[in-house]
């Protein structure tokens, strides 16, 4: 087991791997930007090391600064956290290089699922069912337009490197076609210093549904179950369940199942995600692969008992799974919200001091955090100041107990999407199930001149 | 340039007033005050180390007092016993990495304190992911201390030299 | 440029309006003051109803200045816009329970304002687990205000009459 | 279902009890004395009533006050969750009165329960074993002496009345024996008004196990298996763990049947707690019932998943329990310890005002509580501020959990009692699980002149 572990990350994803280090005696090494010089990861890491300055180019993403951190305080592992370097194959390579283990998939696996032309690819090969679509980037908008009349309209433009939403246009009919792709290609030139795009059937009003798997060094690959993560606003996940209530356990065999067989196909290890699209017909389309830990984790972790952290630190030592399929059982549901520091209706960031922070607990309520009262949430970083997760026997119960958290929960000094999760959280469609990816939409149509008012 | 007077004079203010922060910020010139008159210093903000946790590093908050203005040549604030009637030049660290003294561990040290350096010449090596970074001074003066120990882990704004500005 | 007299000067306006903060930028200058005289009124602090709440009971900061000293009589903070130059007491409720005026729905009640009561005197009814508990004036004086409905709940501690002492 | 409960109680209790009917949608009145004005529990409750000073003789302990409080808001139950008037078969009898349902057992059971000597005739006819003693209380020294040759010394002498550690006296031989029954029954008569002291076989170094139960006005009565109480100082609970070490599936399912055969006998309906000592040769003897929710609940609301205090209203209102015997499932392991404003050497109480509060959350850890930064800890009430409740698959997870929730937390202001915490999940001992209502001795044992010395 390593002896030492930086943390290559901050906020409450660099405490929870404190955590999961704490829990098995392995010392942590927080770095940090100047910015975060009072945050409470540097203060519970054994170490710390300054690594830049506010910019997270010069800091968080500087993987020279990174490892050297861990060359001068002794690290023999990095765990990335989410975000930032978490899906940078070059950090792997380089770690690699160094003699320091990092905490995820091999750099070839994190290459392969990044592209997501070839991942689509694979996973086809695999068996898994993908959304038909152009097999690779397009070229010429001739192709295109034959691809997408054989795909049938509404197709969707996306960009090879993408994510986030950029890079991503949806066409519904061929007049429409060649100024989306040329749209997309900047957008995605732009975002990610690459402007290939590819086609894809659109499906309207589907589910976001998600497989947690985890693999070790020895073959072994297991899936704890799915989460659903269909409430998205501008594609960012605000609220995530598991286990979803369009599955049966049927399908979720089967589908599991068929996810660990890609994984094993792709020689997949450390934890890892599988996101598919579920369109209104019950079909599954693999959507792409997300190769580290996700910010949604813990209501995985929830119902199924699994610290899916340790788990990742231990197969990363090359230890095998401390448990096999049969032993993974699922106890309940949980519910995430992801409580942002930002204006609930204008959806604009509210950066700034929390004078006061208290959440209560009680039965079923796990919080992760790293603010506090007197606080200071900076407007360099990702606006997510704390996730709340639920647990009940059942959704309904999950529910009630995430509302009446919520409802006492004081957050003062910024504003917080508080206000929003308990809309959504009282929606009649929400509490029946009946959710989608458009479920948001209705939110942004209450207000139709809310941008307009506001600007 | 604000001299000693003064500031004693706004500290004078701030006990009066009971306040608890204060902040002057003019061209060239920043000074910011805080008091926990009232407040326990709290350890959530201070930065104290963790009871549980042993820095092996030393804590940010004490080694870098210039950090404010890294990366490389700030105004140190005058230490206590310390004379300061000249213009002093910290030069921090620019990266993280390990403090080298001299090209080769056979080699002389670049510099040593009471000589005169020249803007643009080596002061120390900084070594990074195996790679030798020499750090150059931004200044002519003469070299009054050097903070870290040869072979010691630096962090990024961490203090290495202090000038005596000519 | 600001000097310190213009500090001096900013200081005084921030104690004199009970500023916690002050905080002022223009070219080239930028002034921030904080001051935590006392505890920033926090909402988990002030007893400011919760937002999903809604309290039927008026709520006890408000509804009882004199709670301080209850069960009896305490002397009332002058309210804005009152005159003060004369002694007034403040009767409190010693029980939670129902306030009633008078013994009996048809009788007359007990007290009209602008009444001159005695010490001994009864002034209303708090019904409480079914016993009516007769409460009395512990001072000589004109009756000036009665504060609650006639049936209304309250609480221990909540205000029932002021009275000008003679 | 009830329409509005009033909770006549203060502090995390009855933040827990507020959990609870937001989950069942119940309105709730918070009573509160003078001291507790800006408590959280008078925050999140609907309404809120005074009820008188600080001292809880003339407030909380104030049946009338309580009463009318009830009567004035309208409320149609009354949770009095522990402590304060939770045993008082007077305030049961007086709501039964004014048709307001007490949610706790019938004033009868609450009676038969809180007299020990005749608990104890109930719990022997049920076919409960229990420690050898004088079948009640004892009135004369000649006829004690005999009893207590015939049970063998050491003995125990204790208050009819008696809890807390109070009227308790350990004799080790006959000579002291009289000595012993005067001083017993005059602390008896000074803390409880009543002097009665009865006899019972004293057992060195027992296990305190105690058994949850929960009944319906139905029939039903389930217990939701055993908790390990054996961390105590001076009769003081400390740390709760279930389940416990000792006990194998075998006894477990014994040990419960006969509890719940006992309930049964006795008509017991809402929840309860069957206390017992179990001696080192696996031998259980019965001590005493409480007819209250207990602090300790959280730790088998964990392991179980059942919310017991949402249970008690459910069975208060007439409804059947929601769940039979067969399906209380046992799943990983919980320890919770009680944060006190204490000293933790000298073990003076520490009130004050809390300057900083943050309780790291993360995977497993639920935290109960009404404390916050800014709040103030008065000196009229109980010391507990906080408790928190670790969750693992087994109990060495568990362990780790709490230590490193218990090393990240900050409590300014006040002195708390987890530094001691710390020292009881380090020692050895107790991570093997080889405890007993004795362990605390060796904390007190390494300081012998820590009083004299603080003095």
């Amino acid at each position: 087991m390593f002896k030492k572990i930086l943390i290559a990350n901050r906020g409450e994803i660099a405490m929870r791997i404190i955590c999961a280090c704490r829990e098995l005696g392995i010392k942590t090494v927080a770095v940090y930007s100047e910015a975060d010089e009072n945050s409470l990861h540097v203060r519970f890491a054994d170490e710390d090391v300054c690594i830049g300055p506010a910019r997270s180019t010069e800091s968080y993403l500087n993987v020279p600064a990174v490892i050297s951190a861990a060359e001068i305080t002794g690290a023999d592992a990095i765990h990335p956290g989410y975000g930032f370097l978490s899906e940078s194959a070059y950090l792997a390579e380089v770690c690699e290089a160094c003699h320091i283990r990092f905490v995820g998939p091999d750099p070839g696996v994190i290459r392969l699922m990044g592209d997501k032309a070839r991942a689509r690819r694979a996973m086809k090969k695999a068996g898994v069912p993908v959304l038909p679509g152009s097999d690779g980037p397009i070229d010429n908008d001739e192709k295109a337009a034959k691809i997408a009349k054989d795909l049938g309209y509404p197709v969707i433009v996306k960009a090879v490197a993408g994510g986030g939403g950029r890079g991503m246009r949806i066409v519904q009919s061929a007049n429409e076609l060649s100024q989306a792709l040329k749209t997309a290609r900047r957008e995605a030139e732009a975002a990610f210093g690459v402007g290939d795009v590819y086609l894809e059937k659109y499906v309207e009003s589907p589910r976001h549904i998600e497989f947690q798997v985890i693999g070790d060094h020895h073959g072994a690959v297991v899936h704890l179950g799915e989460r659903e993560c269909s409430i998205q606003r501008r594609h960012q996940k605000l609220l995530e369940e598991s286990p979803s209530v369009a599955l049966t356990d049927k399908v979720r065999r089967r589908m599991g199942a068929s996810v660990v067989d890609a994984a094993k196909a792709v020689q997949y290890t450390n934890a890892g995600t599988f996101e598919f699209l579920l369109d209104q017909a019950g079909n599954f389309y693999f959507l792409e692969a997300n190769t580290r830990l996700q910010v949604e984790h813990p209501v995985t972790e929830t119902v199924t008992g699994v610290d899916i952290v340790k788990e990742q630190i231990r197969v990363a030592a090359g230890e095998r799974l401390s448990f096999r399929q049969g032993d993974v059982a699922f106890n309940g549901h949980a519910i995430e919200c992801r409580i942002n520091a930002e204006d609930p209706d204008t959806l604009v960031p509210s950066p700034g001091v929390i004078h006061v922070f208290s959440v209560p607990g009680g039965p079923g309520i796990r919080v992760d955090t790293a603010a506090h009262s007197d606080c200071t949430i900076s407007p360099y970083y990702d606006s997510m100041i704390a996730k709340i997760i639920a647990h009940g026997r059942d959704r309904q119960e999950a529910i009630a107990r995430m509302r009446r958290t919520l409802e006492m929960t004081v957050i003062e000094g910024i504003r917080t999407t508080i206000p929003l999760h308990l809309k959504i959280l009282a929606d009649p469609d929400f509490v029946s199930g009946k959710i989608s990816t458009s479920f948001m939409n209705r939110f942004a149509a209450d207000r139709p001149n809310r941008l307009a008012a506001a600007g | 340039m604000m001299n000693l007077d003064e500031i004693r004079s706004i500290l004078e203010l701030v006990r009066e007033h009971e306040l608890s922060e204060f902040e002057l910020e003019r061209d060239g010139l920043k000074i910011r005050i805080r008091k926990d008159a009232i407040h326990q210093p709290s350890l959530l903000m201070s930065g104290v180390p963790a009871p549980a946790g042993t820095a092996t590093l030393p804590a940010p908050a004490a080694a870098a007092p210039a950090r404010e203005t890294p990366p490389s040549i700030a105004e140190p604030a005058p230490e206590a016993g310390e004379e300061a009637d000249y213009d002093l030049a910290v030069v921090s660290s620019p990266i993280v990495g390990t403090f080298y003294r001299s090209a080769e561990p056979a080699s002389p040290p670049f510099v040593e304190v009471g000589e005169t350096v020249k803007k643009g010449q080596v002061l120390c090596i900084i070594e990074a992911m195996k790679l030798m970074n020499e750090i150059e001074s931004e200044y002519d003066g003469d070299l009054v201390k050097i903070y870290v120990e040869n072979g010691q882990p630096v962090q990024y704004g961490e203090r290495l030299f202090a000038l005596k500005i000519s």
